[in-house]
């Protein structure tokens, strides 16, 4: 039964591929359905689903950041889609899942998506037509782009922003991608890497991206005292937080399960152990900071639901599912002491996209160490944990993974960060950050309660409207 | 002529309208504003960052009146927002020179 | 054509599981889709369009509530969820599904999921294995357990409620699925009780244990006047109320069609069904509204897209499409006098929940007696209905059901209000109540439009932030 | 390989419809899926997708508009779904599908539609049963008709806008089917016309319709200044604006490749062609938008995505990928110059909906005659284009239909807008339009802050509650 | 020195700011009440309940003047501000004592 | 009795409320405004449309003070709110005849 892509040489030998060829097709009896056909409708529905996330994301960072940017963090969150599956699509996926180019550095297979167009195409992966390999890996990429707009709301141009959501998706992250999924180096080794569905690969490629442009932005203005103690910028509306968190929820079913990339009986696995994962996720986040704080706050109860879903992305085609518990209340304790963390460190996340993304991304991928009992193709044997006595060999390979990643993603994000302050400019002006950014950037208010006859004389009540400082 | 403005709690602006309306008031107006005073100062978290809430909402209400007695029109609403519990709010008065009703240019005590 | 679950003993001969026999899966021709794998896929999807109904329900209620406690609400909703689901997979599926313990009253398994983690486990119900099967039953028991906090909003304390939303998915729901959809003594009679998709198990699951709580609890404070007539509290979002219907609307095309718990042609009966008694429950309640009230309430005309849609979960499989317009239209005309009727009987139900799901849910369920036509698995019979000259029998049997589930719901669901008043209290205090239970139970306001430096200053404009009365 | 529903005379051998045929279904092995199955299980998927579009329409309208009138937009996109359903399900879709009628003006099979409550009734269009063609076939009536409500917004009396929307839906729309995917003249000239899945039959529709309401209401007091030059009258959210525009993006990879009308290897194609050209058409609007501006207006970005997603719409099955970038990059810039025009022209349409469905659906159904080159059911040849050499028989074609399309819409709608204006009334009085909808047409505000017991004392906090003038 | 106070029609904050430019006022400050008045009170239904809505949006407009004539500007606003419809609202004049500009620390006339 | 008014800048209040508190103010009333004034006036485009924005978001904060100098609070919040750039703000003084807290029914200083 297939599970996921597999990758490097000789890893799998792809099934005939019936779907356009006439002699095939013929072997079916008259009115039977294809698997193939079946493998591609079932993973453009989960495709749609993840597309469904951009949404869930907009909301979220909406949600926890002020009213007076708040076009400004949505405009951003479209964009980074926008914009990055156009990149992705001309540049990045060649990058990611071409043939090996420059020494096994990265691939390379001219612009574009080989075979994209045309329905009779050997398939891309397992099954899937290339049309349906892009458009699922579209989407990944788009996710992996906007999970930084968050940590650096409130304060970055809009400029600025977009051309570094250009480059994640048309040149970082897929070198990411073909170091992994694309069938690099890091799925050659002896012990290859594990990843199933991206909690590294696609959410710690968000997350320390997203470190690095918190770090390298500064805090927002008021964020920290003149003792340099963190004070309080609340987020304008817990609404959109949590429906944002609920549409993240719905879309990591098309994320996780998708990510088998084939209509097969391991797909309702997949499914309930997102599910308890990110269940296990809210409940304890909620827990924790309810002991911690004295009372259970909504924002990092919804954080930690995405805590448990991102921890489970990786392993969640290797475990069972009470270690799908397990692995998201890990991920809901973790998020809750991380935000603090960063937090008191001085890095102004203000929706903890770093400590979602990062920190548990890099939990959930280390976790297949300790508990993967089942054979999913990136692990190709079963009960590889420590706990089922698979030994230390995949903890070194996931310790390495982690490693590795983690110094390409802060280096290259740190650099694109770094030129684009000393060219463009990261930040937008101290009276810009003071009167929001909606109206010097975009040109209105994100939110208008104007009364009159429509030229503007009592616009926005309660919303900033530029101040000319 | 006098404008006497009230801050009370939100909750309390139902029972003053009636009892300013039952002493033959006819007009006033409203606004949200926020209190700092002698209730305010708790403290809460969010995200594991402490915060302190000094402000609490208000309702600030306004009522210009001439002819009446505007020591009746304080008394009234200070007995109609009273709770007798901290933060109840302040009443004053001020003098007012000149009123003009818009719709008819009325001026003076026909304004009000 | 399999249509839905068959249950009690004997009732269904469980088709082959080939999905994971190597040796049934070779008598597929090489590419061919297994019907086994399709059923699986679609009710996983149809499944995610059902847990989407968690934001659709925190939204409605949201919408219909005050800002100054719409954390509250969203956390409740969110919460619900995610407890809920966990509290259905350690014990209550157990109990729902199990087979017969203690002389029949209800399941037990053991704690937890027989074979969930097994691909190769033989299906729970149908062709659905038991991961698949687990997780649209989870769907379900965390519908039954939203609905009540709609009706209990502004004014529950946030703990009280987790306490009742643990118990209500690993207890008492569950016993209510063992009677019915779990084979229990309600399918064995003679004729079986008939409730395809839930309009009785789930739906007035929720509507009744909404009732006790909103009756245990009392009106929010100012809800009514010194002479006991209602008073009108406004909800502070219609934006939110119809987009939370809207969610809905699409959810319940996974919730009915879904239960089908196959991929078959009965399917797209469901979903016609669905939703032309969904449209005709919203026009007749605009309609009647109209009437009533001089103008078209737009938040009833929400609540009669849900009760036209609650009023057909029940009949959805049995009946022709002028049935279903039929019924989702008294359903429309119901719940606009029932909203009536429990305002100004002192009950106070922000949102409608005891009319939408309580008493629509009983109304759908009856109507099987009048318009069953076709044979669904729970009739076992073509012409069941009165109309279709089937006899008072199922109609008895339909009474006997909702009187049953009516008693053990409110005794149970009251019991449990109860208990919990006398321990840790169900009620905030009148100075929380008044100041909103944003700030009071969960740290911060839902909305804030703070301008300042991110001290707090001028927070939440037009939003209440605590104050110590 | 199948791809839109053949339409006209001949045109198409419907395969054998083998779902309910106990004889044909023994022809499949045991456990092998049906592709019947499968097609009509996607479709219905798909037509979610398409439902959940409503949703979309209602917040980027809502948010393009004022607070004031927010109720009001929700419930007329509400309710023109909903009692747009029950008007195709009653009379709409018995003239667009039924048997040819009055000399092929139109079509007409009696009222409902036949088959509909039959499982194993014969299939209404490929593979699907009636019950799926009519569940897809609402969605899209409904979506023609709720374009309207966008640029009528804030001004049209609801019960003038309901009238509309069930003669729209009943009538309207249904001709122009019944001429087209009906199979009457337009599909069965000698090079028959070309339309995907609507850019012209369902946008350019709602489109055209809505110019006509527009300009027959005339703008909204305080749009034009004393010298007829535009003011501006900001939209109250562009969180949802977004929002929608995200949730409209998510429902079309319904819209479109569920237009194939079967589970084929031409679905994702599809899909990939919709999502590069809405990319392309919201980064090319924002950066014309940029260019003009000097700002990126977010609004414009989100009108982008949607015009770049109609252009699509009509070329989708016939055009490679480039061409769905260039066709969606046109869109974009169209919509941003065409808002500025009927801005100027004195129509005012608060939300773009001329722009974006007529002006683009046009623009996307004339994209054909140049960009064609894959055979899709309408086109009936390959590289139809004139990229292609295909030669101008297409163009004149589409021509045609454009214009037949245009002046029929225009004609019929601008009588029923004129009919209604004499008789019940289109517009508020200037009063109710200063004071916005909501209060006096549904007796609520859309939004409160109340904050006192309940007694709407200090309600709506920056939202007009109706004023007495 | 003296405060001039209007609460006004909300649609009317357009024009009554142009005619005080046109006279030279040079700021003002704005801002959104609620009004009470002989306007006030219609019954609406919401959810099948009746309920009285008595307060209606205002927009309260105070201008600080000097030197000028404030009845000049009462009267401009009164103009401007006129439907002669129920509702249009009441201005108010009272004495200010001392102003100061904040920037500049300017007194009295200047700070205006 | 005095009550002194000040617009200030929105993110000029924490430092204002520090400053007040600092000199033993013990309460005070804030409510969102919006200013026109020197600052304004700077043009945007909306959906291809130009328009101004000559409101800008202030805030009000009224002070009521008694026994103490007026005019110390004045030159406090002067202080605190001034940054040197154009639209700090405004404040001044009106003379006020009765406070009154409603709590407790206290008069005159006594009532702040
Ligand atoms: N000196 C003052 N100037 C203006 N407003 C004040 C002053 N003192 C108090 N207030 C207002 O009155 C409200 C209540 O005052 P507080 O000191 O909390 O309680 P109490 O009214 O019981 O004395 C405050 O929230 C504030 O809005
Ligand atoms: N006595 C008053 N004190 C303060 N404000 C008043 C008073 N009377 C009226 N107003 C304000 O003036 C507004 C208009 O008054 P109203 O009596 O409705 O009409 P008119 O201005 O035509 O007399 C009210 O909504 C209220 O805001
Ligand atoms: N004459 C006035 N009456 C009332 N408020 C005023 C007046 N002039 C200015 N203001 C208020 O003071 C604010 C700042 O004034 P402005 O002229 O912009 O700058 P500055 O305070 O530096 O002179 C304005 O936004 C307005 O709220």
């Amino acid at each position: 039964m297939p599970r996921r892509l597999a990758l490097g040489a000789g890893l799998v030998a792809v099934l005939t591929y019936v779907m356009a060829s006439p002699a095939a097709a013929q072997e079916l009896p008259e009115g039977a359905a294809s698997q193939v056909i079946l493998d591609n409708i079932w993973v453009l529905i989960a495709t749609v689903l993840v597309f469904f996330m951009q949404a869930g994301f907009a909301l979220v960072e909406a949600g926890l950041t002020r009213a007076k940017s708040v076009g400004n963090i949505m405009m951003k969150n479209l964009m980074d889609c926008m914009a990055g599956v156009l990149a992705f699509l001309f540049v990045g996926y060649s990058i990611g899942f071409g043939a090996e180019a420059l020494g096994g550095f990265f691939s390379w297979d001219g612009f574009g998506v080989p075979g994209i167009d045309d329905v009779a195409a050997a398939p891309a992966a397992l099954n899937l037509s290339p049309a349906t390999f892009f458009f699922f890996q579209a989407a990944f990429a788009a996710t992996a782009a906007t999970i930084v707009s968050g940590a650096m709301a409130e304060r970055t141009k809009f400029k600025s922003y977009f051309i570094y959501s250009l480059v994640i998706t048309s040149l970082i992250y897929p070198v990411i991608l073909s170091w992994t999924w694309g069938g690099g180096w890091l799925s050659q080794l002896d012990i290859p890497f594990s990843d199933f569905a991206g909690s590294t690969i696609v959410h710690a490629t968000g997350g320390w991206a997203a470190m690095m442009g918190a770090i390298i932005l500064g805090p927002r203005i008021g964020k920290y005292g003149p003792d340099g103690r963190p004070r309080v910028i609340q987020g304008h509306s817990i609404v959109l937080v949590v429906l944002g968190a609920l549409i993240l929820f719905i879309g990591w079913f098309g994320f996780n399960p998708g990510s088998e990339l084939a209509a097969d009986a391991l797909v309702p696995q997949l499914a309930v152990k997102t599910l308890v994962a990110g269940c296990a996720g809210a409940v304890i986040a909620m827990l924790v900071n309810w002991a911690l704080d004295r009372k259970p706050d909504v924002s990092m109860a919804a954080n930690g639901l995405l805590a448990g879903l991102v921890s489970v992305t990786a392993p969640v085609g290797a475990i069972e599912t009470w270690a799908a518990v397990v692995i998201g209340a890990v991920g809901g304790a973790l998020v809750v002491l991380s935000v603090r963390f960063f937090d008191r460190r001085g890095v102004d996340d203000p929706v903890g996209a770093i400590s979602v993304h990062g920190v548990c991304g890099t939990w959930g991928t280390l976790s297949i160490a300790f508990f993967a009992t089942f054979d999913d193709a990136f692990l190709g044997r079963e009960d590889a944990g420590l706990l089922y006595g698979g030994g230390i060999g995949q903890l070194s390979t996931q310790a390495l993974f982690i490693l590795v990643h983690f110094v390409f993603v802060t280096v290259t994000t740190g650099l694109l960060f770094l030129a684009i302050k000393k060219t463009v400019g990261l930040r937008v002006s101290e009276e810009e950050e003071l009167a929001g950014l909606d109206v010097m950037e975009h040109g209105a208010p994100g939110y208008s309660t104007e009364q009159g006859q429509g030229t503007g004389l009592l616009p926005s009540a309660g919303v900033p409207v530029v101040e000319r400082v | 002529m006098q404008l006497i403005t009230a801050v009370i709690k939100p909750h309390a602006l139902d029972a003053v309208k009636d009892a300013l309306k039952a002493i033959g008031v006819s007009g006033l107006t409203v606004s949200e504003v926020r209190g700092f005073g002698r209730q305010g100062g708790h403290t809460e978290t969010y995200r594991g960052t402490e915060y302190t809430i000094d402000f609490v909402p208000k309702a600030k209400v306004e009522v210009l009146v001439d002819g009446m007695d505007a020591d009746k029109v304080v008394d009234t609403i200070a007995s109609a927002a009273q709770s007798g519990k901290i933060g109840d709010g302040k009443i004053w008065v001020t003098e007012v020179g000149r009123a003009v009703r818009i719709r008819t240019g009325e001026q003076g005590s026909d304004a009000i």
